[in-house]
């Protein structure tokens, strides 16, 4: 057993091999966890699960010798008043390494472009130093913060010295975020508060769903899980079009505003024609040495000639964004890139418009919805004419890349 | 163990509080950030990892990106607190790509701040791009729980991803990009890491049917559930043995039966491993949306570093930045040159396994617009 | 009646022969056509209708291009024949779109057949391509029975086709596009006149459900073939009072089942009629083949001459005529100006009824190369 | 009742509005039909039919002013030793119009490519004149030839008429073509006969295909139709990869052949920048006003090139075809045009290798098809692997627009 600081770790030559090389290493953060944790436990900090970093370095050593993982399914474990936010996780491995034999995960609803004082992710670390294994994921791939292992019954306390983190910690308190069928954590890029780009507030927007939708956040209801997931412009730094279920793409309708002496300037050390003109996808550009002209007509505000002259190019005035729905992974009906359901809503009315359209899309999915069932999947069984009705839409040809290619067209109105 | 009982923590006694809601992001937001919300005017690549953002008021601040292994102790976490009170004023984010920004206003702690977090913690300064000259580092790899966290995973995650950063750490550090990729893993068909709409994606694949353990199944199981989540309709309930079974050619292997029902588990030492998937994107910026696309079928795991997956990763990743053009991402590039070259400049094999069969997605589909680029 | 019996004819009384094929081609060809058969140096467009073919031995023919209704009087056939004796040597051909085209050696006679054939039959010289110049004449529209011998059209085709090929006379006659335009017509979604390839196509489409006739059902129609035959699985066998039921929501009024069972009579004065589909092609000339898509949902019948459809028709030509760069087929057009403008160039609705929900093609289909082109 | 030659035509107010304008009138063949044939009979010609032409004025001028066809479907009506090539048609107006209360269609299978001497399209005349309603259509979209219009008991020796032509005419002999769940009658375009662009000889092609498949032509007894079409080239002059379930297009492998000029000879007329080097899709063609140069490796063989300098350019002299499979119009799955099978197969290989793929194709679509199931959504339903296994082919990147997106590969052979 090798001792570090005192510590004794489990034998891991597998795991070894990936504290080499330059890229940080997870396991060398899970070493970490395991030496002091136990330091601060021996140091007389109150500590519930001391042993549970190590525990993970054994059970880890066993799957990369086994090839398979060593987790078993967690069933339903929660917290008072809520029905997700928790991921219940055991280990197949309970006699030989009980440190570990709970292992659940807390999800934590992360501040809104993941935007940090250190005061409030030390609350997370003094929370978690002391109810769990003191192992995070900064942060899960939905964008929650990821407390990585507690047992059952420190689920609750853990929540509570959350919520009570400034009471209890002088700290910021959190909540708790979403799993299961419920509203998933949104999400927001960093937009308006360090972007030029932002062509709507993603994170005020990213806020007010999170709070207005606690109840639907908090408590899984639906057939399925719902993702919403805020970018400031088309770039889409959320990947929110393949990540969400309905995704709000910032975007304007009016013209790339231009500033020709900034062009110069960029002229004097790129080559404009080949970097921004030819990359152009529908050909709007043209630049004579010394002017820039775009043909605002034929511009699609693909981003890229903003994107590589954003000291010169900036997008139009009348801002806002288009909705993307039905964003998901693969099952059941494959993976799908969200498509527009609405090409494009004025800022101004955004969040109150996106508002109505969720409410509407989750009383219609939740009344039509089959278990496991996605709502692009319910919109492709019951048709995007439906659908339309649901948000009050009118079908607009940006919705598709293309009409119908056959004329199987239901006139259902006519056959009552 | 009474007396630990009756010393119950405060965190054990009060009223559970709940929809309170995450904290609010202003409070998080650096003094100079929130004073210039909305009102950035540019930004300019000073190096790898450091962008310049300048204000219409002509306030400036520094972002200095450093990737991470996304699993960190809270110990680490306390250390970049630490770092960040020193250089940043205590403020800080994270970015999409779990990688750590921290904030700055004075251009001549961005040296200092590299070197201490060089030293300190060993995250490398880079992932960002300098898209005006074209020039672009790799980011970190999005991915998921693997065999730290996750009971479905065909494969670890955390594993792949530092081997194979390891090999592209110069990708990371430096611009050596023509243009962005964005490379990602999810170690199951669950693609928690988003797989289906990467540059490159590795995804862990099982390549057997569940076992059906019908003794399991029938103690632990909700066999209309289970049924229910077979994406392919292989697993019908048999009533009669209060169990199910399962019709060997439908199955794809997905292991959804297995979430809900511990008694079919799907993993295999020897069968399970990743598929690798390419030329997906999310942005509009030039080329519409696009799904990945499999161009490995499967390679089986080899812990602790996965070599071969390493190794495939960087050919095809070596072999586009060496042929694309400027801005030209891998879905982009392999438009322009056609599959058929794809796989001849990899080495890569085409088989029949390349050629999709999975019927369950509507031809309809490919009519809807995935992007927000269009006329008005 | 008894005398005629015994007065049998010949044909009456031999013995039928059987499987013996078509005419062989080779003795259909003109001398000079098989003297430089696959020997081809190049052709050149002379005039509208006129292509001069000249061979690697120096010989040369033309071909005199001449539209035709298709329907065809045998008496028009022996007028058509006198003129091939006259002009060429015996020797003619259609093309693949139900134009006839005569085969002459001798460029002095071009001008008097043209000159004969409209005088005689009527018919209108042109239909051709200069691809050189990229100048194109309209060619005929491929089209199919409808009202004229069929049992499901939901419009007739002839009709239609006559009055649009009025309209658009000139077109023929003339190099008056900049690129192909190929318009096709089926009456029914059957798609005869495969219109689902076309860049214009007119389609016949019923709109309501069949009207079930049980008791004709019953005495005239195999259940389980009709039941079978239906695209959407719209019906489901009564069988206990034999007949068929129908699921309203599910039918697409396709007619299938008609087809097999004459008790449901699909067909609706007031809500038979046709949808315009553009943007298909076949050729893999520049833009790969598409499928055609819908551009007008619906629009009445309206014997005899259709005036709507027509003036849809020409709209849409002349309007892609007008905007279109050379070579440019409709298809390519709209790839380059969007959609959105098609519909605001054309004054064309966008209605949710253009959106696909036609569920039966799988996904998979979109990632199969249609077409013949690709590297080596 | 008008009278024009002596010969009484019904009233069809609808219909003569029909022979107005420029382009050729169908009523006006109709009616030129009636009068001729009738006077035909008048001076003494055997004429079975001398009323339907009238007849079918008569019934189209009511679906005219009803706006519905007056056909009913036919049944199976036959020639001996045919399973097909007969439409069966009814009239609904038996009563009414007994003239045309038959009017059933036989399909003859036309000369390869639609080339014709006057002797061969005289015979089809004669033959017609006698037995049938001298209607026709030249032709039909599968390409036979269409006569239109006769009774029941007049099949047989019309088809005996056709078939001993030489005998009884001194005409050329036809026989029937495709219908009903049968290989339909193949066509081609006019390939070597006329067009330089041919790469590989469809007339012979689509002979022998013909000959060969007799029976399968006249015998339904297959799930659904199949279709054979062949073009010389990609232009794809038969709409083959459209409209048929194989499809046999031209092409070549090698280098495009270039008389260089020829180029400048052209370019005296043209603008070879912008009609040529501009339009290619994979921008593998240069010019710099003295000589064309085109990256062969670049070259997907569109055809553009060649079709504006046909003069200059030619196909490589590596010939031969790509096999499409699965085109075919809308039921049940939807329109396809067909797609890649085998990516080239050479010329002088070509012929045998399709039947050899055609026979077993043939064969497992008979043991596998569902009823009205074609080969394009037979492939569909059991995948692209067993259809390579049938056809014995390995797969090609060639057959794809792209490789699949998603990673559910069915492991069959590990799973047995
Ligand atoms: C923790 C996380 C991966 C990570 O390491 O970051 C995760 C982990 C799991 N995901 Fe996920 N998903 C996570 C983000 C995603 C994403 C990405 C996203 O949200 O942007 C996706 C793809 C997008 C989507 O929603 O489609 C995703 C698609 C799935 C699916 C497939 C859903 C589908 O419709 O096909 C499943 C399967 C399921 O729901 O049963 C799934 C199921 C699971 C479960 C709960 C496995 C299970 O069924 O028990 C995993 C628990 C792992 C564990 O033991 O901790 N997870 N999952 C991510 C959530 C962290 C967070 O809250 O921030
Ligand atoms: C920080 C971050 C947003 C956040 O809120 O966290 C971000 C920040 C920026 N992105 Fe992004 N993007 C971020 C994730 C993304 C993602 C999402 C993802 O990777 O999952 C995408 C879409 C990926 C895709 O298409 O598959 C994304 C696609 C872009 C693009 C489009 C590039 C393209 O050519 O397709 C741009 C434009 C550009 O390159 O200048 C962009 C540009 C930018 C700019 C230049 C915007 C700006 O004005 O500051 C930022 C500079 C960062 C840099 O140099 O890397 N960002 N960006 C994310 C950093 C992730 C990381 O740590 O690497
Ligand atoms: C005669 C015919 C073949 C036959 O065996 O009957 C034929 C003959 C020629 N075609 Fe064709 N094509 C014929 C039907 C077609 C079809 C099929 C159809 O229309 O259903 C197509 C595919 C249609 C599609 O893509 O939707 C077709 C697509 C082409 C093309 C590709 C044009 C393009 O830009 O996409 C060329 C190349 C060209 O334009 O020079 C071509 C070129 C030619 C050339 C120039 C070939 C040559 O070297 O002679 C012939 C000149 C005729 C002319 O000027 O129109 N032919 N051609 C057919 C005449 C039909 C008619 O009466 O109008
Ligand atoms: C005569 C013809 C139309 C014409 O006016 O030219 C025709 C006429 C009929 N077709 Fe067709 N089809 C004709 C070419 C086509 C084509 C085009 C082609 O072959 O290039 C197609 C599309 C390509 C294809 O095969 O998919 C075509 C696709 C259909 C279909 C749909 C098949 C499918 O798989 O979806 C049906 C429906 C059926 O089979 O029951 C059909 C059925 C019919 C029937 C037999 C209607 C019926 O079910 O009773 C029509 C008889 C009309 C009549 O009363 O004479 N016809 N049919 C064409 C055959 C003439 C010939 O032999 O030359
Ligand atoms: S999505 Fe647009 S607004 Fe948001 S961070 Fe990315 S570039 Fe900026
Ligand atoms: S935003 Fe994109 S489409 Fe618009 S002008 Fe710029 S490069 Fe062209
Ligand atoms: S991808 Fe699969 S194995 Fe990995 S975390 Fe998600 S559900 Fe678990
Ligand atoms: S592994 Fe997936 S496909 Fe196979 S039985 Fe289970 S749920 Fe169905
Ligand atoms: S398209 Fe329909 S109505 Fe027209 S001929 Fe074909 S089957 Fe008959
Ligand atoms: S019309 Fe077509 S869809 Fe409707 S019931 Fe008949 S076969 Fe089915
Ligand atoms: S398909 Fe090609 S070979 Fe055949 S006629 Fe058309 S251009 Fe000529
Ligand atoms: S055939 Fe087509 S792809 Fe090839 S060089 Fe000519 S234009 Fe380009």
């Amino acid at each position: 057993m090798p001792v570090v600081d005192g510590v004794e770790l489990p034998e891991t030559p597998l795991l070894d091999e990936l504290e080499k090389g330059p890229w940080p290493s997870f396991v060398k953060e899970i070493k970490k966890t395991a030496i002091e944790q136990e330091k601060a436990m021996k140091a007389g900090k109150k500590i519930k699960l001391p042993g549970a970093a190590k525990g993970l370095l054994k059970v880890l050593e066993l799957a990369y010798k086994d090839k398979r993982t060593h987790w078993k399914h967690g069933g339903i474990v929660s917290v008072i008043g809520y029905g997700g936010g928790v991921i219940g996780r055991y280990c197949d491995l309970e006699d030989q390494i009980p440190e570990v034999w709970h292992f659940h995960t807390i999800r934590i609803n992360m501040p809104a472009g993941w935007f940090y004082t250190t005061k409030a992710l030390r609350t997370i670390c003094d929370v978690w130093e002391k109810w769990g294994s003191g192992l995070t994921n900064f942060h899960g791939s939905t964008g929650d913060i990821i407390l990585l292992g507690t047992r059952t019954e420190y689920l609750q306390p853990c929540a509570n010295a959350l919520a009570y983190a400034d009471q209890l910690y002088g700290g910021v308190p959190f909540d708790i975020g979403g799993s299961g069928s419920d509203l998933r954590t949104p999400s927001a890029c960093m937009g308006p508060a360090l972007c030029e780009f932002a062509c709507y507030d993603t994170l005020k927007a990213c806020y007010e769903f999170t709070m207005r939708y606690q109840n639907e956040l908090h408590r899984p209801m639906w057939p399925y899980k719902f993702k919403i997931k805020c970018s400031g412009c088309p770039n889409d730094c959320v990947a929110a079009k393949a990540r969400s279920d309905f995704a709000i793409i910032g975007t304007w309708k009016d013209e790339i505003q231009i500033d020709q002496e900034a062009v110069r300037e960029y002229a004097k050390v790129i080559d404009i024609e080949e970097h921004v003109v030819k990359k152009c996808p529908t050909k709007a550009i043209s630049w004579d040495g010394k002017e820039l002209k775009i043909n605002n007509r034929e511009c699609i505000r693909c981003m890229h000639c903003i994107n590589v002259l954003p000291k010169a190019l900036k997008p139009g005035k009348e801002r806002g964004a288009t909705i993307l729905i039905g964003g998901k992974a693969p099952f059941v009906d494959g993976a799908i890139i969200g498509w527009v359901a609405v090409p494009f809503i004025p800022e101004n009315e955004l969040i109150e418009k996106c508002c109505e359209m969720l409410e509407a899309i989750w009383e219609w999915w939740d009344e039509e919805g089959k278990f496991r069932e996605r709502v692009g999947e319910l919109i492709w069984r019951k048709g995007m004419d439906e659908f339309l009705k649901v948000i009050n839409q009118k079908a607009d040809v940006r919705m598709v890349y293309a009409p119908r290619n056959n004329p199987f067209i239901f006139w259902r109105e006519l056959n009552e | 163990m009474v007396a630990q009982e009756v010393e119950k923590e405060p965190e054990e006694t009060l009223q559970p509080k709940t929809d309170f809601g995450p904290p609010h992001y202003e409070i998080m937001l650096h003094p100079v950030v929130k004073k210039n919300y909305g009102k950035w005017a540019y930004h300019e690549a000073v190096r790898p990892g450091v962008i310049k953002r300048v204000a219409e008021s002509g306030d400036v601040i520094y972002t200095v990106r450093f990737g991470t292994p996304r699993l960190l102790s809270i110990y680490t976490v306390r250390e970049i607190c630490e770092i960040a009170d020193k250089y940043c004023d205590g403020y800080l984010r994270f970015t999409s790509r779990h990688n750590v920004e921290f904030i700055l206003t004075d251009p001549d702690k961005i040296e200092p701040l590299i070197k201490e977090v060089q030293e300190k913690l060993g995250f490398p300064c880079g992932g960002t791009r300098d898209t005006t000259n074209a020039k672009y580092c790799l980011s970190n790899i999005i991915h998921t729980q693997g065999w730290v966290h996750c009971h479905t995973p065909a494969t670890d995650a955390s594993g792949i991803v530092k081997s194979v950063m390891d090999e592209l750490y110069d990708y990371f550090t430096d611009y050596k990009l023509p243009a962005q990729c964005r490379i990602s893993l999810a170690c199951c068909a669950n693609m928690c890491g988003a797989v289906h709409a990467s540059d490159i994606s590795i995804v862990g694949v099982h390549r057997k049917v569940p076992k059906i353990d019908d003794d399991a199944v029938r103690r632990t199981c909700e066999i209309p559930s289970t049924v229910a989540a077979c994406p392919t309709g292989a697993l019908k309930p048999d009533m009669k043995r209060k169990t199910v079974v399962l019709d060997k050619d439908k199955c794809m292997y997905c292991g959804n039966c297995y979430t809900m029902c511990p008694g079919m588990p799907i993993f295999d030492p020897d069968n399970d491993g990743v598929a690798i998937l390419v030329a997906g994107k999310v942005s509009d910026a030039r080329y519409p949306p696009q799904l990945s696309k499999v161009v490995v079928p499967w390679i089986g795991n080899n812990p602790p570093r996965w070599p071969e997956v390493v190794q495939t990763i960087k050919k095809i990743l070596e072999t586009w930045a060496t042929h694309a053009e400027k801005y030209e991402r891998i879905a982009e590039w392999v438009h322009r040159i056609g599959w058929e070259r794809f796989f001849e400049l990899t080495g890569l094999e085409f088989t029949e396994k390349l050629i999709d069969d999975y019927k369950r997605t509507p031809y309809i589909y490919a009519s809807y617009r995935t992007s927000a680029a269009f006329r008005w």
